[in-house]
């Protein structure tokens, strides 16, 4: 029986591994010296930090007015990188919760990275809406604490007020469930250490013995943690669309949005697994448990969101067409034919067209080829949020008081800034965490028992001997 | 007095499976299995009982949607109401997104504390790892010689015919 | 170790995470006016206690704008000089001069007392207590003890006309030697008194005009 | 601990601010004397909890309560127009002025640069004291050096003024031109020389007549833009405003037509405009006064030119419309060009309005200089006949072109004297400086109409050592005493007689002093000559103006309502306040039709070089400015005065921070350098980046994105006056009724909902409000490069729609401020309830709450909020008290909106219940908008009351709200504008 699902489907790890090879397999990069390569990505990425943490200090030091916005446009970069931020965050969960639920084994090899790159991204994320307030020394106001001002709460009625639970919401349970799952993996790292390493990886590691009982309750943890990240991460994106869904901006005040929001957020956050999955298949080794296999699916995956991206669009430009509302329609042929339709078309370009492409086999099969066109997905739906904030901003009721935007240097910097953060975050952890879910990965093994079919496995005991 | 507790440790799950289940059947008190990863069958045959973690996720939530529905109306509609756009002192609707969120979050750290706490997963714990390859790949069977009517011999012979790599005494039991 | 107190455990550290946060996060109202009991030496050892307390002065006596301005204010050295002209040092000092003089049959010398010839230094008067041209007149730079933040309008006009006591939010200025800051001067403070005052207007029968919790009636 | 680096104290205060008084090197006296109650923050080591802070009283306080407000009346001194004022004063100085009601001519408002006084007199750089050759002495160091050449000049002293209004100083001058033997040129800029002289020879009087406008029934100006700078532009507008009431039961409307040459805002208020080029102006009065001649029966003055197709038959409309409005109606010309003003005064005659609505029997004296005399003085000066000259209030060497070579003559005065209290071009020249004291801190007195005199007292003690021209008049002719003295005595010897009062002097001065103006009915009327045919004719047959050949165009030069002749320039409210039809701010620019322009094929913000005949040109970015005729480009005067380079620091810096002078180091470009006339345009190939406060100048939408049916956005509306005619007085609604409520009534009227009224039919563009507001509520200036950014702070905004071309151009101008909604957009969405709804139904931004999201302004559909991008200091430390101490300063990172002016209705509030009251009365609290209006188009008050005025406003059928489809509520309702697009007698529209 399992030999015949083997036959029927291809291997989710390639190389007949066994369990050691597992072990040795995911453990050496984080315990070898890193490589020239790590050194050069690392060197980079935390130069972009530098110059972003440059650029935030600056503004935080000088005002908000180092930034290109005006009395018009008053939210641009900032929340586009929030809104892209966040999105990039959606697929980690995605793999490591959704697909849990679905039991879609595949997952295995990449929801470890991609858990932690939610965690990176939504870190990302949440520094923009910091660093946008005028007064971020004041931001703890956002919170509901006791107070000496009699005391005074906060507006629940706010979507932003909405996003700070949204966001902290899912930063906690990403980082919980992220954690849960690397525990048995720290055991490992713990018991194969020594020295400093070792003390630290103890106490990191919980004291994790694989007993069975502790077994049981974490697969069960696993599991409800699974069944609620599951409507967090919809909900998440949701209320980060209510910014603008509940606004009266045309362009903005949209019932379309969570749905619309959350499918991009997918689209975008697959296509930055890709990215980096096809990046660290090649740099960390990874060749036998990132197979283009993986690969494929999440072409799969990209294609299918991307269509469902193209159907909001279109959704959203017959509401302003059948609403009747002169301003709804308005916003819509002004960021088709309007002074910024270049970032229209940018957009649909990168996120609509571009992913046809993944219909066809032989793109899929290409690796070059899928990252280029992930990394074109995520310019596509970075413009996506650029053209929804900005250019319904700029010309709304009002036409005296429209206006244009263009970024200044500052904004630029910090934008690379939280690139750099991301992939400075993103290699500390492919040096220093177990970049594959290895007590996930030997559970897939051929020779492993499948979930559930322990009949087989007891049938067998001596098929590897 | 406490007895000592050993470890049998295996190559694979089949052979962890097929041994234990032959151990229960001597009367061996196995006290833990240790594996790389969960596998299924053991818990059956430990008696290990369904978690309650789902309990706790459950009164997590609930206490997060009640605390929180409570608190926004409390902090909207009573403590200081203020207008606010015209909208109504307890604007419900406005509510619903940060108590979902509440709900998800206690639910969540619920079920997660829950997991330490019962698991005893903490950072100083007390619990020194055992070097049985249980976190590479080795199945440790745990027992302890208790009141047993099976001799030494017919006990070697189950490991044996299992085939498992070694037994090793791992210390005292703790109770 | 506890058996199904994960949820205890849990909500316990939750709670404790949240109150440290909240007492982490209430340090920013600190700066800004809770000083209560702060009691600056003034440069002049004026004595509340002695011409609000014992010789019973009005307090509007000298703060004359709490009725008709925002500031009570402090008062110029005119005001003092109105009483001061004459009085130029305490009682007991006086008394002792003129027995001093009878003693030695001679008229009494005036007495200047050391606080005072501070009033007379800053209006330029010389030893004789006349005008002396040579002396430029320095007014006296007290020390403010009930500050709000500059983002506060607070108007006495109201107040007083309300009928508050000054020593509502003063506190008993009559007894101190030194004035001391008495409430705390916080958001919380002034707008649970406008609560409170709120629900006395709104009472059946009362007389007194609505009392509101606008912000802008203290922030604009 | 240092509460300065809190972040709560960083909203730092204008209340009771003293330190940087000190800072700003205000002498100890005069800090005595201002602080009545001040505090220095002094950060001692924590040796204390509390910050210790200093609280001074002054030591003489006299019972005076410390912080209570008190008004002043006095006069206005931003122009010759004098208007009157009252100045609000707390702590011993003016934090804010505001018209005079008791003004008969002003009447309660006060224009942008009456407003913007206030800034004048807090600045800096004002001279402290006599200069002598560039050194600082005594007043008698520089008495000395005068009186010695004034010894010696003999017949060759020369006192050039401008136009000098207060009868006080002209006493002082004859004597002192009596003593001396010398001469006083009076000069104006703009030049009404041709009017006085077509007047004092057709009429035997030397002067402008005063025109008044409440009565007329037709208005026909010809490039007299008199809502805007042109004679009296306050009384003017009040009296426009009167005319036309379309709200009466029968409407009352006075027609209103302009024929100018470049877009002006009486020509944007126009209802029938004109465009015609400055060459054609006499063939367009020629026509028209041919045309009236034809209703009158009598033969035409003059021969009559062609005109370009259409303008004469819109001329004969008006001669009808004139003609039918005989003895009330008037025809003004601003042209400073004989013909034109002699066909006017003939038009005037033959319409029967001298003696109605046209008065020369007490004529303006607001315009009294003499071209002619001008010339001589400078032929004078050219050939050394100049020992002493004395130069009031003219920047002469920046006002007239370089070819006439004043900087030359002016070096040639052996003497030269100014009594300019700022650097300028002139002062530049001048061996002594004698600086004059600003208007608000000196005695002065004015008659800028016969028998209309207004009494100026100082509102401060003098922040800089000045001394007026009287006082340095009767101190150089050896009369000592102050400008209290003599102004005094003045009106005690010669005005308390034309009163026609029985009171004492005393009582009669004291009474005048407290109301600030005085009507003197005996002063002498001075009676017309009958109208001279014989130099009538002499003047119509003058030579023609140059016309300009095909590759010329005709250069305009404009007063700006801001700046005026420049003699604003270095005040930054008015430098910052968006030019009313340009919106640009900071800089002057050549404003071409946009046909010109296109046929110049250059672009807004292109430099193109204006190049005179005589060889003389200047550099100015272009701007296609609808309602420019083809043939003309209109340039503001004013600008690129030296003492501009001042603004260098004006502003943020930040690495991509750009100065606000501009490459010259000054603020814009001196127009005034190249005579006006025709001018080659040619583009530079440079171009710059113009500061504008509107991007989009039309209510319709780019026609290739406007949508089916949705192709403009009516927020500025407008009515034809036939329409309202037609209803019986009432305009069809445009409002639809509120719907149904969603939400339960949770939040009950409590009776009082504070809101605005405005009348976009009143409003005239003029900006005074704008300014009124800035003065009002600590809003800072921002500097060129914050405004190109799109980041100007006012509070107020005036937005200006252009719809159609040439002339048909219609203009709107929209106040729009925060409209104070009930179901505001803002407030929902800000997260820590910064921005939150009262009981009054203000909507509130409570600034030390906020942290600064912006969703705020993003969601508000009217896009009023402002945010604090920096902390923008102020480019001179005094001009921090001028700051309103009752209104927070904001720090960087805050929003700000309009307040409604919650400062003023808690005042009267606190006031109203003192007395008793429960509520303030309606009309107890003026907002710094409604109260500055010259033409009441704003009104304030409690719309929830039927009784108020602002109530009864709104039921107008001309009311409407803003973007009403968004059912935001808001508390701010417009009435249409309403004009009078045709012909009388009915007829269809032609809009």
């Amino acid at each position: 029986m399992t030999d015949a699902r083997h036959v029927l489907d291809e291997p989710l790890i390639g190389g007949a591994k066994s369990a050691a090879d597992v072990t040795s397999d995911v453990f050496a990069p984080i315990e070898r010296r890193a490589t020239a390569r790590w050194w050069a990505g690392f060197g980079v990425a935390a130069s972009l930090l530098l110059l972003g943490v440059a650029a935030v200090g600056y503004q935080v030091a000088t005002g908000i007015g180092t930034w290109g916005l005006n009395r018009t446009v008053g939210w641009a970069f900032d929340i586009t990188n929030f809104v892209f931020w966040v999105g990039i965050g959606h697929a980690g969960t995605l793999i490591s919760a959704v697909l849990l639920l679905f039991r879609q084994k595949w997952r295995t090899s990449i929801n470890r990275a991609a858990e932690a790159m939610t965690i990176f991204a939504v870190m990302c994320a949440g520094i923009f809406p910091l660093i946008h307030m005028g007064r971020p020394w004041l931001a703890h106001w956002v919170f509901p604490y006791p107070n000496l001002r009699g005391p005074l709460w906060v507006n629940w009625r706010s979507p932003l007020l909405w996003d700070v639970f949204a966001i902290g919401t899912y930063f906690t349970i990403s980082l919980l469930f992220w954690y849960v799952g690397l525990i048995p993996d720290l055991a490992t790292a713990r018991d194969r250490a020594r020295g400093l390493r070792r003390r630290v990886l103890e106490w990191m590691a919980l004291g994790w013995d694989g007993s069975a009982r502790t077994w049981a309750r974490h697969e069960t943890a696993c599991v409800l943690l699974a069944a609620l990240a599951t409507p967090l991460v919809v909900s998440v994106h949701s209320v980060v669309s209510t910014d603008f869904a509940t606004a009266v901006i045309p362009g903005w005040h949209a019932t379309l949005f969570p749905p619309y929001f959350v499918i991009g957020a997918v689209f975008s956050g697959f296509a930055m697994v890709l990215t980096l999955m096809l990046v660290a298949r090649k740099v960390m080794a990874f060749e036998d448990y990132i197979t283009p296999r993986h690969v494929g699916a999440m072409c799969k995956v990209l294609v299918f969101t991307g269509t469902l991206v193209a159907l909001a669009y279109l959704t959203e430009v017959f509401t302003a067409w059948y609403s009747a509302s002169p301003p709804e329609r308005f916003v819509f042929l002004n960021r088709a034919f309007g002074p910024m339709a270049w970032a229209f078309w940018t957009m649909v370009t990168c996120n609509v067209l571009a992913p046809q492409l993944l219909w066809f086999r032989r793109i899929r099969s290409s690796l070059p080829a899928v990252f280029v066109l992930s990394l074109v997905v995520n310019v596509g739906m970075w413009f996506e949020r650029f053209v929804i904030i900005v250019t319904s901003l700029t010309r709304d009721f009002v036409p005296s008081s429209w206006s244009s935007y263009a970024p200044t240097s500052i904004e630029i910097a910090t934008l690379l800034g939280s690139f750099g953060l991301f992939f400075t975050l993103f290699l500390l952890f492919c040096r220093f965490v177990p970049m594959l879910a290895a007590a996930e990965l030997k559970s897939v093994l051929p020779h492993g028992a499948p979930h559930g079919r322990h009949d087989d496995a007891t049938a067998g005991p001596g098929r590897n001997a | 007095m406490s007895a000592r507790v050993q470890a049998a440790v295996f190559a694979d799950e089949g052979r962890l499976l097929a041994a234990l289940s032959d151990a229960r059947a001597l009367g061996l008190d196995v006290v833990d299995v240790r594996s790389p990863y969960p596998v299924h069958g053991v818990d059956e045959l430990l008696g290990v009982r369904r978690s309650r973690l789902p309990l706790a996720c459950l009164v997590g939530g609930v206490t997060g949607l009640a605390g929180a529905l409570v608190f926004q109306a409390w902090t909207s509609a009573v403590d200081w109401p203020l207008d606010v756009g015209g909208k109504p002192w307890n604007s419900l609707p406005a509510f619903a997104p940060v108590a979902f969120e509440v709900t998800v979050l206690l639910a969540g750290l619920a079920t997660v504390f829950g997991l330490l706490v019962r698991s005893g997963l903490v950072p100083w714990s007390a619990r020194q790892p055992l070097d049985l390859g249980a976190t590479d790949d080795r199945f440790a069977l745990l027992f302890v010689r208790r009141d047993m009517r099976a001799s030494d011999a017919a006990l070697a012979d189950l490991w044996s015919r299992h085939g498992a790599s070694r037994v090793v005494d791992v210390g005292e039991e703790r109770r | 170790m506890l058996t199904g107190g994960a949820p205890v455990a849990a909500f316990a550290l939750c709670a404790l995470a949240l109150g440290l946060a909240a007492v982490i996060a209430e340090s920013d109202v600190r700066p800004i006016g809770l000083h209560t009991g702060y009691e600056p030496v003034q440069p002049v050892r004026y004595s509340h206690r002695l011409h609000a307390g014992e010789l019973g002065m009005d307090c509007l006596a000298c703060h004359v704008g709490a009725e008709t301005s925002r500031h009570a204010g402090i008062p110029g050295a005119d005001v003092c000089m109105g009483c001061h002209a004459q009085v130029t040092a305490g009682f007991d000092a006086v008394l002792a001069e003129r027995e001093a003089a009878e003693a030695e049959g001679r008229e009494p010398r005036r007495i200047v007392s050391a606080e005072l010839r501070k009033l007379y230094d800053a209006v330029g008067l010389d030893a004789e207590l006349r005008p002396d041209p040579a002396r430029t007149p320095q007014p006296i730079a007290w020390l403010r003890v009930h500050d709000l933040p500059d983002f506060v309008y607070f108007d006495h006009r109201p107040h007083v006309a309300r009928g508050l006591a000054c020593q509502q939010c003063h506190g008993p200025v009559q007894t101190m030697e030194r004035v001391r800051q008495f409430a705390d001067l916080s958001m919380g403070w002034c707008v649970n008194c406008h609560r409170q005052s709120a629900a006395d207007a709104a009472a059946p029968g009362a007389a007194a005009p609505h009392v509101s919790t606008d912000c802008a009636r203290c922030h604009f | 601990m240092s509460t300065d680096a809190l972040p709560d104290a960083e909203i730092a205060v204008a209340r009771d601010a003293l330190l940087p008084l000190q800072r700003a090197g205000v002498g100890r006296r005069t800090f005595l004397q201002l602080a009545g109650f001040g505090a220095a923050a002094a950060v001692l080591p924590a040796c204390s909890r509390a910050p210790d802070r200093h609280v001074v009283p002054r030591l003489d306080q006299g019972g005076e309560p410390v912080g209570a407000r008190y008004r002043i009346a006095t006069t206005c001194g931003g122009c010759e127009a004098r208007c009157g004022v009252l100045a609000t004063c707390r702590d011993g100085r003016p934090l804010k002025l505001e018209g005079n009601p008791e003004h008969a001519l002003s009447r309660g408002g006060l224009c942008a640069v009456g407003q913007a006084e206030l800034l004048g007199l807090y600045d800096g750089r004002r001279a402290d004291g006599p200069q002598v050759r560039g050194r600082t002495v005594t007043w008698d160091e520089a008495d000395a050096v005068v009186t010695q050449a004034l010894r010696e000049g003999g017949a060759g002293v020369r006192l050039l003024t401008r136009t000098v209004t207060s009868p006080s100083t002209r006493a002082w001058i004859d004597r002192f031109v009596r003593a001396t033997g010398g001469r006083h040129v009076e000069v104006d800029v703009p030049s009404y020389s041709a009017a006085l002289a077509v007047h004092e020879e057709l009429f035997g009087v030397r002067a402008v007549p005063q025109i008044r406008l409440a009565s007329v029934r037709v208005v026909a100006a010809f490039d007299a833009d008199f809502l805007g700078t042109w004679g009296s532009p306050v009384a003017f507008a009040r009296d426009w405003a009167e005319s036309r009431d379309p709200d009466a039961p029968t409407p009352r409307f006075a027609r209103h037509v302009q024929v100018e040459s470049h877009l002006t805002l009486s020509g944007s208020r126009a209802d029938i405009r004109i465009e015609v080029a400055p060459h054609e102006l006499r063939a367009a009065l020629a026509a028209l006064c041919a045309a009236l001649a034809g209703h009158a029966s009598r033969p035409a003055p003059t021969g009559t030119a062609a005109l370009a197709p259409g303008v004469g038959a819109r001329l004969h409309k008006l001669a009808a419309a004139l003609w039918a409005a005989r003895g009330a109606s008037a025809v003004l010309c601003g042209a400073d060009d004989a013909p034109a003003q002699a066909l006017c005064a003939w038009a005037n005659h033959l319409l029967g309005n001298y003696g109605a609505t046209v008065d020369l029997a007490r004529p303006a004296l607001h315009a009294r200089g003499d071209d002619a005399a001008l010339a001589q003085l400078l032929d004078d000066l050219g050939e050394g006949r100049v020992s002493v000259l004395i130069i009031d209030g003219v920047d002469l060497a920046a006002s007239l072109p370089d070819a006439r070579g004043v900087t030359a003559a002016l070096k040639r005065a052996a003497l030269c004297v100014s009594t300019s209290a700022l650097e300028d071009d002139t002062r530049a020249l001048a061996h002594v400086v004698v600086p004059a004291p600003h208007a608000l801190e000196c005695w002065d007195d004015a008659e800028p109409v016969v028998g209309h005199v207004s009494l100026a007292q100082p509102t401060v003690p003098a922040l800089r050592a000045g001394r007026s021209l009287r006082a340095s008049l009767a101190a150089w002719l050896g009369a000592r005493g102050d400008d209290f003295a003599l102004v005094r005595e003045h009106w005690s010897a010669e005005l308390h007689a034309l009163s026609g009062t029985g009171a004492p002097f005393d009582v009669w001065f004291d009474a005048v002093a407290r109301t600030g103006y005085v009507h003197l009915p005996r002063r002498a009327a001075q009676e017309p000559r009958p109208f001279d045919a014989a130099a009538f004719e002499r003047f119509v047959n003058a030579p023609a103006t140059p016309v300009p050949t095909s590759d010329t165009l005709t250069l305009v030069a404009y007063d700006s309502v801001a700046l005026r002749d420049g003699r604003h320039a270095q005040n930054p409210w008015l430098q910052e306040l968006p030019d009313p039809l340009t919106k640009v701010v900071w800089d002057n620019v050549a404003c071409l039709a946009p046909a010109t322009a296109a046929r110049l094929g250059v672009r807004p913000g292109d430099v193109v070089r204006l190049a005179a005949a005589d060889g003389s040109s200047v550099d100015l970015p272009a701007l296609a400015q609808p309602g420019t005729h083809p043939d003309v480009v209109a340039v503001a005067r004013g600008y690129g005065r030296r003492g501009t380079s001042r603004f260098a620091g004006i502003g943020p810096r930040w690495i991509e921070s750009r100065p606000t002078p501009g490459a010259d180091g000054v603020v814009g470009a001196r127009v005034e350098r190249i005579p006006p006339g025709p001018v080659h345009v040619v583009a530079t190939g440079r171009a710059t980046e113009i500061a504008t406060t509107q991007d989009h100048h039309r209510m319709e939408l780019p026609t290739h994105l406007a949508p089916r049916g949705g192709a403009v956005r009516d927020v500025a509306r407008a009515v034809a006056l036939a329409e309202i005619v037609a209803k019986g007085g009432g305009a069809p609604p445009h409002h639809a009724p509120p719907g149904a409520e969603l939400w339960p009534a949770d939040h009950a009227p409590r009776g009082v909902r504070w809101g605005l009224t405005i009348d976009l039919s009143a409003c005239i563009g003029c900006s005074a409000c704008a300014v009124a507001c800035q003065a009002e509520n600590c809003v800072p200036v921002v500097g060129r490069d914050e405004v190109r950014r799109h980041r100007e702070m006012t509070w107020l905004r005036i937005d200006r729609y252009f719809s159609g071309d040439g002339d048909d151009l219609s203009v709107e101008h929209q106040p729009l401020m925060c409209q104070h909604c009930a179901h505001a957009p803002c407030e929902t969405v800000c997260p820590v309830l910064a921005t939150v709804h009262s009981e009054d139904g203000l909507n509130q931004q409570v600034y030390n709450r906020c942290v600064g999201t912006r969703y705020c302004a993003n969601n508000c559909p009217y896009k009023v909020r402002r945010f604090n991008w920096f902390d923008y200091a102020p480019d001179d430390d005094l001009r921090r008290l001028a700051l309103n101490p009752d209104v927070t300063v904001r720090s960087r990172g805050v929003m700000e909106k309009c307040t409604l002016c919650v400062q003023r209705i808690a005042e009267a509030r606190i006031v109203a219940r003192g007395a008793g009251g429960a509520a303030p009365a309606d009309g107890a609290v003026r907002t710094a908008c409604e109260e500055s209006c010259p033409t009441q188009a704003i009104r304030f008050g409690n719309v929830e009351d039927p009784g108020s005025a602002v109530a009864r406003i709104a039921r107008s059928d001309r009311a409407y709200v803003v973007l009403g489809e968004l059912n935001v509520q808001p508390g701010v309702t417009y009435l249409s504008r309403v004009r009078d697009t045709e012909p009388q007698g009915g007829g269809a529209r032609d809009d």
